[in-house]
């Protein structure tokens, strides 16, 4: 079973959520202190979502100088997959493990609901359970999720297949706007060029359970438990 | 007599002398005055008299309130706690319990509504895992003025981020709440916030200061200035005068709030501390006098000792300061490196600022100077009790009086749309979607269902929780209406298949001076104890607020229900939406038809008056247990509690169907032989309670029937649900017709229209 | 002709301002000792057209006094700028 | 010495701005007409301690680029005030 490290930065509030999620596919989940410089032979990282630090100034820009961020900069380095949810995803950006940035909004509120999204990226540590372009309903939370880069960046992500998830209308009468904030190009994830660091806005801790209403979202976990076992 | 001074205490230099105006400036009446000149055996020293104003005020005192308070049902095999804490807590199955509270936010809100809001979430937060329970939820209840004012809709929208800025940064899920407007809230809108956490009932902790020797620290962020004499300023009516007076605003730090939080729970959990207590209204002064007088014992404070964010605050600044994120925390000595570590790692401080005493003095000094000595339990025992005048305002019995409402706009078909698209009925998806539902990953029914329902991981059993409160039927007869919200919420909880366990309530009104707003007060409470004692509903906690008024007057009374209910088994819980076509309709209670207080007059008659149908409170009883047993025996498909806009409301809302499926369902419904005896308007908007709509699968309609028997409840079969989005409805010789996707999009689209503009009512911060 | 005008609205003195605080403890973390009393707020700019530089401040304040700045938590101050 | 820096975080040109388009729509609707162009970014004043004005300036240029601006989004302006 594949060892996960779930990064815990003071204001992570999905960081519980993330563990168990991970703990019911069976993987050796466990947290990480953000102070921490090692992270304990993680063969997968997780920075889950929250407001690491308040969110204060922007989302993640604290958060990047923990100490814990140059040990996964190293496992991103060598290889190692590394899933950034929500605020996790505001992390890598700030921490250049991902281009662009993620901005306010473009509706200025707060957004908690259903979006659908398809996987456009199926070979990825996290995604490699699902079939190319099915469709999942995942929840979103956030005030912070629209994905914009330089227009060669997007150019680049697009024509390197990098646009992991992507926001879509889930039917001719859907009640959905297809896209919650704004993000260019309807990103919901992406991924770096070696695929192995993935930022995802949507959550799929919170849609990996039944009883929730929504099961879309345990794919991502149990794809590192396949990928560990193929490896 | 005067006897000899307990203890010396001194003024400081620069202090203003204690004259009669700066005692009526303090909000202190002659009466309350001599009794502190009594109390103290000398006159008191400026620092005290800011003591005993906060202490004394209406907020901490509960001077009015406190006799009738008594009154309400506090006990039962299941309460762990009752009031007198900073949450109730009733234990749930496996070891678990679970500690809810509610508090308004009022004032604040109307002044700053963004950080009014925001802290106010901030403080019910703090109240509930300062007993050491784990925050799951938050519901918030909230009243403005109509939309079409641009002010309200400013205040609507900053609230609603406040709210939302604040649980979404904690990490709270937010499962439901309630939204209401009517011109009584101008000017004086409300902010009632809820919250409801988890704890092992062995691990439960107690705000009582013990130990002679005993350490006091204070725990989070520093003092500041503000909100300095907030209790006093709530305990007064909105003025031009109060904006002079005006305490300077509270800013919420959720982050900090967030970090204060996990370190409470860890210190409460490792056994480290004796006693925690947040610092909530007149801040470090309640809190520790409260501590001690439940402890009874004595403190010293060193007020200089206290981190503060300015320089040079005196002790009665720091004393009275209502700065956020603050805990106080009473230790063993040789415990502080062990919680001084725990603290530092959620990178807070922990500062000593005095000790337990042994003389029951609440005594506090600042640079070597005594500047309180008062006995500790007399200031909390001896705040006079006053019983107001009580009598039925004219308006309300003229009101109640009437019979003939005038002419409806519109016809019984159009009136549907138009009560739908009434902000108080039709969607609430625009505020609750800045509400982060599902973080957590608990969330089982999110809001837009009857009651809120989460899971325990590890645990078989589900939480249910709501809040509500009709606060037309209050104003027309307060003591149905009291018994009125009880009913609601109750009957909330039992649609998700919950059993109601207990309550917190949240008591709004006017300025209690007045007999008219006493009488409204003294008659819901008795309305919610009869509804609790029929219920077995214990009431474990809760928050009065009065002086709500504004030039324009007192707000509509409005004492708001929050109750949680248990489902044995999670998987259970019942949806109010219709689930799939072919489903069984029925309809369980009576409808006798009768419109007073209703919306239908309120909104398409335009006329708030008549006389509300009274409560049946054994016809609720039946309904809730027929209710929990059917969802226990997997009967139903969905439930959904009649209320505002009567049984033509429900049914409209139980077939457009939550707020995310891709399209409405509809029906085919005949209800000439439901009630036959009652005109159409009437069965369609009259508002009786004990009443709801389930479905069930074809295959069940012997055993549902069989089962509401035994129980003892009407009901009656109504036909069925349709997968083509046409709501028909047959009664006696009349057919309507409605498009279910046209009645969702007026449904959905009522409050975002009215807000499209937000901005021009004014940008409010980032 | 057209003013480019440059506003700052600063939360107001003595109120908690938890960014500032938690951007300086940032700063300082990161070796950034010599940095203290960090406050944050809003930066606005806009176009103003006016007859003269006195009627766009004029105007510009208004605009602050009403919709830009928050006057219960919040100060503001402006510069007008000749394009 | 300590010196008052003022740092003005702008969107950068190019960059939807919602927050921005709000406000100008809001003036507008207020009667504000003569308004345009408006963009909102942050406002962030700090005390710096240094020898020099140049040193403070140089030091608050760092701060900048490791923390206070996005340099992916951001663009920002410092001005030095001897205290
Ligand atoms: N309306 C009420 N019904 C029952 N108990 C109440 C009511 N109002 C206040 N109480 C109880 O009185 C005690 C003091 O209330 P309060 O001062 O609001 O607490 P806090 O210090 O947490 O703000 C609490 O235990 C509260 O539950
Ligand atoms: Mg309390």
């Amino acid at each position: 079973m594949p060892r996960v490290a779930v990064v815990r930065f003071p204001g992570s509030n999905c960081d519980l959520d993330t563990l168990r999620a991970a703990e019911g596919v069976g993987a050796d989940a466990y947290l990480v202190w953000h102070r921490d410089t090692d992270l304990r032979d993680a063969d997968v990282v997780i920075l889950p979502g929250g407001f690491s630090y308040g969110d204060y100034l922007r989302s993640g820009a604290i958060a990047r100088f923990s100490p814990i961020m140059q040990a996964v900069q190293r496992h991103a380095a060598a290889g190692g997959p590394v899933l950034g949810i929500c605020n996790g995803f505001q992390i890598l950006c700030e921490a250049d493990l991902l281009p662009g940035a993620l901005l306010r909004n473009a509706g200025l509120s707060f957004v908690s609901k259903p979006v659908d999204v398809i996987v456009e990226r199926p070979d990825t540590a996290f995604t490699c359970d699902y079939d190319s372009d099915c469709r999942l309903r995942l929840p979103v939370a956030h005030g912070d999720g629209r994905f914009v880069a330089a227009p060669d960046t997007l150019r680049m992500l697009e024509a390197e297949g990098r646009v992991v998830l992507r926001y879509v209308a889930a039917t001719e009468r859907s009640p959905f706007q297809p896209n919650p904030n704004g993000s260019a190009n309807h990103i919901a994830g992406i991924c770096n060029a070696d695929g192995n660091v993935v930022g995802i806005m949507p959550h799929p801790e919170r849609a990996a359970d039944r009883l929730l209403g929504l099961t879309g979202g345990s794919g991502f976990f149990t794809s590192m438990v396949t990928l560990h076992q193929d490896s | 007599m005067v006897a000899g001074a307990v203890t010396d205490a001194v003024s400081l230099t620069g202090e203003p002398a204690v004259t009669p105006a700066l005692v009526r400036e303090h909000s202190l009446n002659e009466m309350e005055y001599a009794r502190i000149v009594e109390l103290l055996g000398r006159t008191p020293t400026f620092t005290e008299l800011g003591v005993f104003s906060a202490l004394w005020s209406e907020h901490c005192s509960y001077k009015h309130s406190r006799p009738v308070l008594k009154t309400f049902p506090t006990t039962g095999p299941h309460v762990v706690q009752g009031p007198g804490e900073n949450a109730g807590v009733l234990r749930l199955p496996e070891g678990w319990a679970v500690a809810f509270k509610i508090e308004s936010h009022n004032h604040p809100s109307a002044v700053e509504p963004y950080q009014g809001a925001a802290t106010g979430v901030g403080g019910i937060l703090r109240d509930v895992f300062t007993m050491g329970a784990r925050p799951v939820a938050l519901l918030n209840s909230l009243r403005f003025g109509p939309l079409e004012e641009p002010r309200n809709r400013y205040l609507f929208a900053g609230v609603v981020r406040g709210v939302g800025d604040y649980g979404n940064c904690v990490g709270v899920p937010t499962l439901g709440g309630e939204v209401n407007f009517a011109p009584g809230y101008s000017g004086n809108p409300l902010v009632n916030a809820m919250c409801v956490g988890l704890l092992r009932e062995n691990e439960l902790i107690r705000a009582a200061a013990q130990g002679v020797g005993n350490v006091l620290l204070v725990v989070g962020a520093r003092t500041g200035r503000d909100g300095i004499h907030g209790a006093s300023f709530a305990s007064e009516e909105l003025s031009e005068k109060s904006e002079a007076r005006r305490p300077q605003v509270q800013v919420g730090d959720p982050f900090t709030e967030k970090l204060l939080l996990e370190a409470s729970l860890e210190l409460i959990t490792s056994g480290l501390i004796v006693a925690i207590q947040d610092m909530g209204a007149a801040g470090l002064t309640s809190s520790s006098a409260e501590m001690a007088a439940r402890g009874g014992v004595g403190v010293e404070i060193d007020t200089s000792l206290v981190p503060t964010r300015e320089p040079d605050m005196t002790p009665y600044e720091i004393l009275l300061s209502e700065s956020q994120e603050r805990m106080l925390i009473v230790a063993e000595p040789h415990r502080l490196p062990e919680i001084q570590s725990v603290c530092i790692r959620w990178e807070l401080t922990a500062t000593p600022i005095g000790h337990v005493t042994d003389d029951g003095v609440f005594r506090v000094r600042h640079d070597g100077q005594t500047v309180v000595a008062i006995p500790g339990q007399r200031l909390v025992d001896d705040c006079p009790v006053y019983l107001p005048e009580a009598k039925e305002g004219e308006e309300a019995r003229s009101r109640r009086a009437t019979v003939d409402p005038g002419a409806p706009v519109v016809d019984l078909e159009g009136a549907l749309e138009m009560l739908l698209d009434h902000p108080n009925i039709a969607s609430k998806r625009w505020v609750y979607e800045q509400y982060d539902s599902t973080v957590q990953a608990s969330t089982v029914l999110p809001p837009g269902s009857d009651a809120g329902v989460i899971r325990v991981p590890g645990a078989r059993f589900g939480l249910a929780m709501t809040i509500d409160c009709n606060s037309r039927l209050v104003s027309l007869d307060p003591y149905e209406g009291g018994k009125a919200a009880v009913a609601e919420a109750a009957r909330n909880l039992a649609c998700t298949g919950a059993r109601p366990l207990g309550l917190t309530d949240c008591l709004n009104f006017g300025n209690p001076e007045r007999p008219e707003v006493f009488f409204q007060f003294r008659e819901s409470a008795r309305g919610i104890s009869d509804a609790c004692r029929v219920f077995g509903t214990p009431v474990t906690g809760g928050n009065v607020s009065f002086y709500n008024e504004s030039p324009r007057g007192a707000i509509d009374p409005t004492p708001t229900i929050g109750m949680v209910g248990l489902l044995s088994r999670v998987e259970d819980r019942v949806g109010s939406h219709f689930d799939s076509a072919r489903d069984e309709v029925f309809i369980i209670g009576e409808t006798s038809g009768i419109l007073g207080g209703s919306a239908y007059w309120a909104e398409v008659c335009d006329f708030v008056g008549g006389d509300p149908p009274a409560v049946d409170l054994e016809a609720e009883l039946q309904l809730q247990r027929f209710l929990v047993a059917a969802a226990e025996q997997r009967m139903l498909r969905s439930a959904h509690d009649c209320s505002e806009g009567g049984l033509a409301v429900t049914l409209a809302e139980a077939a457009m169907g939550g707020p995310y499926v891709p399209g409405s369902l509809g029906a085919c419904l005949d209800l000439t032989g439901y009630a036959p005896d009652v005109p159409v308007d009437g069965v369609l908007y009259g508002e009786d309670g004990a009443r709801a709509v389930v479905t069930c699968a074809p295959l069940q309609i012997t055993r549902l029937i069989a089962l509401a028997n035994e129980h003892g409840v009407p009901v009656f079969h109504a036909g069925r649900v349709e997968s083509a989005g046409t709501l028909e409805l047959q009664v006696g010789a009349h057919l309507f017709s409605w498009s279910t996707d046209a009645l969702r999009r007026i449904y959905s689209e009522a409050i975002p229209r009215r807000m499209q503009h937000t901005a021009v009512d004014r940008m409010a911060g980032e | 002709m057209t003013f480019r005008v440059h506003v700052r609205v600063m939360p107001r003195e003595g109120l908690l301002d938890p960014q500032g605080q938690a951007v300086e403890h940032a700063l300082s973390a990161l070796g950034f000792e010599e940095a203290g009393a960090v406050r944050i707020g809003r930066a606005i700019e806009l176009d103003v057209a006016a007859a003269s530089r006195d009627e766009a401040e004029t105007r510009a304040r208004q605009m602050c006094d009403k919709l830009l700045a928050n006057p219960v938590t919040e100060d503001y101050l402006l510069e007008v700028e000749e394009d």
